[in-house]
C-alpha cells in the first residue's frame, strides 16, 4: 500500500464525470456521501468483463464460465483482504449495504430473537439500520433502544451499561451519514460483548474513507455497500464471523444456495453461497474488486489523511467566511469527524439551498438523509450536506463557499 | 437550460415571506390531515373549518422549502370560500399543470409553457415554472395532496 | 416495432464478446440460457450513465440527480410497456428474478398463507420457483403440490381440477430452462381464478424470446431477470397486479422505502418504492432500459421467428447426424418449445462433454440447471444444454454438431 | 493453453472405463456417506466396512462424470486395507495436490506442475492436470469429501 500522499490532481483526472459541466458551470460533486463517483478503471473492468469474459458463474465447464467463476472469487478474496476478514468465505454479496442488514435481521434475527429480546441502536442510524430492526420488532415482539448523542452530534455513552440490560444485538454506524461523527466501535462491541451482545457494524460510510479492519473492531458482523468507495452500483456486502455464518438459515431461496433439491425439500449449501441465491451482480462484484484495487493503489491512509486536511481547510474556509449565518451539525473536532458536513445557513432551507447551488454545477444533497430520527434530535427536516472524498480539493471547497454567498444574496430578505 | 427566475418568481417568493393562512384550528370542529415528503422530510398539517358546505376556515401548519411553503399558502388563497366540490376543482387544475405528460429523450422535460388547461388558477400560474425543475413538484404538490386528504374527511 | 426479418449478421456484429476466441477457435456462444451476451448499445449506456449522470436517485435537487432519477423511471415505463403492464408503478425492480420471487414469497405469502394452504408448481420449475415457496413451507406449513409432466415433457394437466382442490398459488414458468417446454400459461391462470387462486409466472426464459403481455396471460405476478435478455447483471423484475402490491407489507426495509420513521416504528411508501429498499441498481436499471430499446428495435417478433427457424435448423442437424446416438430432452413439436436443447449424447457425461466442447470454443452448460426435480423425472443426474438466442446462426449450429462428433470420438470406448 | 489431454490422462479414462470397488455394502454394519456436487448434480456414495482397526471393505455408488467417478475409484483403491488415520493422511495430500494456491492476475491459475507435497500418490498423481481446469476440481474432490465424512462416522 502506498504511503505517499495523494495528488489530487491525477486523482480527479481519473473520474470522467468530474470534468463535465453542469448548468454551464464546471461540476463540483460534493455528494460523495450519497454515491461515488467512479474511476475509468472502474468502468473499464466493467467493460472487460462483459466483452472478453461474460458468463454465469458456478455453471459451467466452459473457459469463459470458469473465468468469470475466477473473476468472482478473486474479488471475494480482495475485499477479504481489504476490510481484514480472516477467509473469504466471510464474505457475502449482496445488492446494497440495505440487503446485507436486512440479511441478517431475517436469517440471524428471526432464528435468534425472540418477544422481549433488546437491540441497541444508535440515534444516528440511517434508515437501513432502523427499518429491518423495526420490521423485526413488528413481528417478534423485539425491543429496540436507543444510544442517545450528546449536545456535540457524538454518541452519549455515558448510561451505556444500563441500556445494554438484555440486549442481544448493538448495531451501530462506523461514520454518520449525516453528521461525520465517528462513534467509537471498538468500545461499543467491548461492552456488547460483555453482557453476550453480537455487534453489526454499518460500515458504509466508513469503508470508503479509512482504512477498515474488522479484527480491530472485534464486531460480529459488518456491512457496507459498493456505489459509495467507487464502486458500480447493485453491489453491496456483509461479512460475518464463520461460525455466525455457518449456524444461520438461508435467507432468500433459489439457484446456486442448495446443496440438494428434492420434491420433499431442500438442503442448504455451505457459507457463504448459502446466502448469495439467483445469479450474482456479476459484473458488479468485477467492479467493486476494480475500485478496491483502486483504491489500494492510491493507499487508504493517504485517503484518510487527505480527507482530514481537506475537512479542516472547509471548516475553516465556512466559518471564517460565514461565521454565525453558518452552522455545521455534529462535532467539530476533527478526530471524531469524517468529511460530511450538514449544514444549517441562514435559515435558507436546504432544498432551496441546494436547488441555487446546482445553478453554480455544485451538488450537494438535501433532505433528511435517511435519518429521521436524528433530524428529529437536531431539531430540523433537513440539512444541506457537503461530503467530500478523495477527489474533492480545495477549489471545490471554495466554489461551496461562494455559491453559498450567492444562495445568501438571492434568498436575502 | 432553465434558470433559478423560472422556478422562484416573485409571487413565490412573497408568499413564501409571507405565508397566508398560517397556523392551526381546533379539532373538532376543524378537521386535519398531515402530508410528508418522504424524500426530504417536509411535513405539512392543513386545517379545514368547513361551515354550511362552504370552507369558512383554512389553515397550514408544518415546514418546508419555499416552493412547498408558497405553494401551501396559495392553496389556502385559492380555496377559502369555496365549497368542498370547488377545492376539487381547483386542486385538479392545479395538478393537471404540475404533471409531466411527456420527456424528451435525453430525460429532460419537454418545454410545458404552451401547455393548455391551467388557466383560471391567478397567482398560482406563477408555480408553472416548478415541472421544470422534476424534483421540485412534489414540493408544489405537497400541501395540495394534504388538501385532498382532508377533503376526503369532509364527506362530501 | 420493425417487422424486418432479423439480420443475424448484423446482429452479432453488436456482441463484442461475440467476435472473440476461445481455446484458439471463435467463440460459439451456446449458454444464452444462463446468461445473454450484451450488445454495445448496452454496455454504452453504463458508459454514458457512469460517465455523464451518475447520481443518488429520488434523494437530490441537483441536476444530475434529477436527470438520473429521470433515467430510472422511464426505464420503469419503457418496462411496463414491454411487458404489457397497464401502469408503471406496477414494475418493481429487484436484483433478480429469485430475489422477485423471493419478495412475493415474504411479503405477499407470509401475509397469505398459513397452515394447510397450498402452492401448486410444476415440475419442470427452476430452484429459483421452488426453494422460496420450500422455505415457506417449512415456516408455515404450507403444501405444496406439483403438476406432473408427461413424456413428452409437456405438463400433463389432466388432473388440474384436483391439484387446484386448496389451493391458493400456482407458481408456473412460461418456459423451461431445460426443456424448452413452453406451458400453457392463460390455461393456468384462468383455472387457478376458477378456484380463487392467484398465479405467479415465472417468465424469465421467456421474456427474451417472445413479445410477452401480461394481460394476456391475465396472471397476478410475473418476474423475469436482466441478464438473460441482454441487460447487465444485477438487475431484476417483478411485475404485480396494482391492487395486489398495494395490499403486500415491504420485503426489506431501509432507505426509500418509507413515507416516514420514528423512534416508534415506520410507515411504508407506496408501490412500487415500498419493495425498492435501499440504493437501487441504478445504472443496471438504465442498462436493461438499454436493453429493450435494442430487443424492441430488432422486434420481439422477428427475434420469435429466428430462434424458431434455427430451432427447426438444430434439432433436423442434430437428428439427422447422430441418430440414436443423441437424444434431445423434451417436447418435439416446435410449438410447444423453445431454443433450449438438452441433450444426451452416446452416454458421455454432460460435463465431459462441455470439456470436450470448450476445447472447440463452443460454451454449453453441463449440469442440473437449478432443476433437481426435473431431473430426477428426468432419471437423469445432468444434461448438456446448449440454447439458443437471437445471435446464434446455423453455422453456431454446425459448430456444436462438429464439436459433437469429436466428443464422441474423443470417448469412444 | 491447458489441453483434454492434461485432464483426461490414460490411467484416469481406465478407472472410469473400469471402476474399482463400485458397489454397495449392508449398512449395518457398514457405514455411508452421500455426497453432492451441487453444480452439476453428481452424487456419490461411499460405503466403509472397518473391522480390526482398518478399512476392510470400501465401495462407491452414485453417479458422476469421468472426473469424479476415476478420482473416486482411485481413492478406493488408495485407501483399501489402511487405518482410518492412514486414510486420512492420504485425503491430506490428494486435496493438498488440488488446491490452487495462487492466481496469476488475469484469474488463470499458476502453474503447478512442480507444486511440492503431491509425492507419494501413485495413479493419484494423474489427476494432477485437474487443477488447470477449476471447475473440475469439484469433481476430483467429490469422492474425497465423501470419504471424510464417512470417516468422521469411524469415530477414530
Ligand atoms: C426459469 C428460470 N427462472 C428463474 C431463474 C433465475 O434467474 P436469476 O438467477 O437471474 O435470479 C432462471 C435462471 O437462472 C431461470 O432459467
Ligand atoms: C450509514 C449508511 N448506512 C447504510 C446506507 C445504505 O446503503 P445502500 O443504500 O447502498 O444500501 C447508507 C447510504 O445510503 C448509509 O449512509
Amino acid at each position: 500500500m502506498s504511503t505517499a500522499t495523494l495528488n489530487v490532481t491525477t486523482v480527479k483526472a481519473d473520474f470522467p464525470l468530474l470534468g463535465r459541466e453542469v448548468n454551464g458551470h464546471p461540476i463540483v460533486y460534493l455528494d460523495s456521501g450519497a454515491t461515488s463517483q467512479k474511476p475509468r478503471q472502474v468502468l473499464d473492468a466493467l467493460d472487460r468483463y462483459y466483452e472478453e469474459i461474460n458468463a454465469n458463474i458456478h455453471r459451467g465447464a466452459y473457459l469463459i464460465a470458469e473465468k468469470a467463476t475466477t473473476a468472482v472469487e478473486d474479488s471475494r478474496a480482495a475485499l477479504a483482504g481489504f476490510v481484514g476478514a480472516s477467509a473469504a468465505e466471510e464474505i457475502v454479496f449482496t445488492k446494497n449495504a440495505t440487503e446485507s442488514i436486512n440479511l441478517v435481521a431475517h436469517s440471524w434475527g428471526r432464528t435468534n430473537l425472540s418477544e422481549g429480546d433488546v437491540i441497541l441502536l444508535t440515534t444516528l442510524e440511517h434508515h437501513a439500520n432502523i427499518v429491518p430492526w423495526q420490521q423485526l420488532a413488528a413481528e417478534r415482539g423485539v425491543v429496540i433502544r436507543w444510544i442517545p448523542l450528546d449536545d456535540d452530534g457524538r454518541l452519549d455513552l455515558t448510561d451505556l451499561d444500563q441500556l445494554l440490560d438484555g440486549v442481544r444485538l448493538v448495531a451501530v454506524s462506523a461514520a454518520s451519514n449525516v453528521l461525520g461523527t465517528l462513534p467509537p466501535v471498538r468500545r461499543i462491541a467491548d461492552a456488547a460483548h460483555a453482557v453476550g451482545a453480537l455487534c453489526l457494524v454499518d460500515a458504509s460510510q466508513w469503508v470508503p474513507h479509512y482504512p477498515t479492519n474488522v479484527a480491530d473492531w472485534d464486531c460480529d458482523f459488518m456491512v457496507f455497500t459498493g456505489h459509495k468507495m467507487c464502486g458500480p452500483t447493485g453491489i453491496g456486502l456483509l461479512w460475518g464471523r464463520r461460525h455466525l455464518l455457518d449456524a444461520m438459515p438461508p435467507f432468500m431461496g433459489g439457484g446456486s444456495m442448495i446443496q440438494n433439491v428434492t420434491f420433499e425439500g431442500f438442503t442448504p449449501a455451505d457459507v457463504p453461497t448459502r446466502f448469495e441465491a439467483g445469479t450474482q451482480p456479476i459484473a458488479e462484484i468485477v467492479g467493486l474488486r476494480a475500485a478496491v484495487d483502486y483504491l489500494n493503489a492510491i493507499g487508504m491512509e493517504a485517503i484518510r489523511q487527505h480527507e482530514l486536511d481537506l475537512t479542516a481547510y472547509a471548516m475553516r474556509t465556512l466559518t471564517e467566511r460565514f461565521g454565525d449565518d453558518l452552522a455545521i451539525h455534529g462535532p467539530h473536532d476533527l478526530e471524531n469527524r469524517g468529511g460530511t458536513l450538514s449544514l444549517a445557513y441562514r435559515g435558507i432551507h436546504p432544498h432551496d439551498l441546494s436547488q441555487v447551488l446546482d445553478q453554480h454545477g455544485i451538488c450537494v444533497r438535501a433532505g433528511h438523509h435517511c435519518a429521521k430520527p436524528l433530524m428529529k434530535v437536531l431539531g430540523v427536516n433537513a440539512t444541506a450536506r457537503a461530503s467530500l472524498y478523495l477527489y474533492n480539493d480545495e477549489s471545490d471547497v471554495d466554489a461551496l463557499a461562494d455559491g453559498l454567498a450567492a444562495a445568501g444574496d438571492f434568498f436575502a430578505f | 437550460m432553465a434558470g433559478l427566475e423560472d422556478l422562484y418568481r416573485e409571487v413565490i417568493l412573497d408568499h413564501y415571506r409571507s405565508p397566508r393562512n398560517r397556523g392551526e384550528l381546533e379539532t373538532p370542529p376543524a378537521i386535519m390531515a398531515e402530508g410528508f415528503n418522504p424524500l426530504c422530510g417536509d411535513e405539512i398539517q392543513v386545517y379545514l373549518l368547513v361551515e354550511d358546505g362552504v370552507i369558512a376556515e383554512i389553515r397550514i401548519g408544518g415546514q418546508g422549502c419555499s416552493i412547498s411553503q408558497s405553494s401551501a399558502s396559495m392553496m389556502s388563497a385559492a380555496v377559502l370560500g369555496r365549497t368542498p366540490d370547488g377545492a376539487r376543482e381547483v386542486l385538479r387544475s392545479f395538478k393537471e399543470m404540475m404533471s409531466i405528460h411527456e420527456h424528451g429523450l435525453d430525460g429532460e422535460p419537454i418545454s410545458t409553457d404552451d401547455q393548455p388547461g391551467a388557466s383560471g388558477l391567478g397567482d398560482l400560474e406563477a408555480l408553472r415554472g416548478v415541472v421544470k425543475f422534476p424534483v421540485r413538484i412534489k414540493c408544489a404538490t405537497l400541501g395540495w395532496n394534504t388538501l385532498d386528504q382532508v377533503l376526503d374527511q369532509t364527506g362530501t
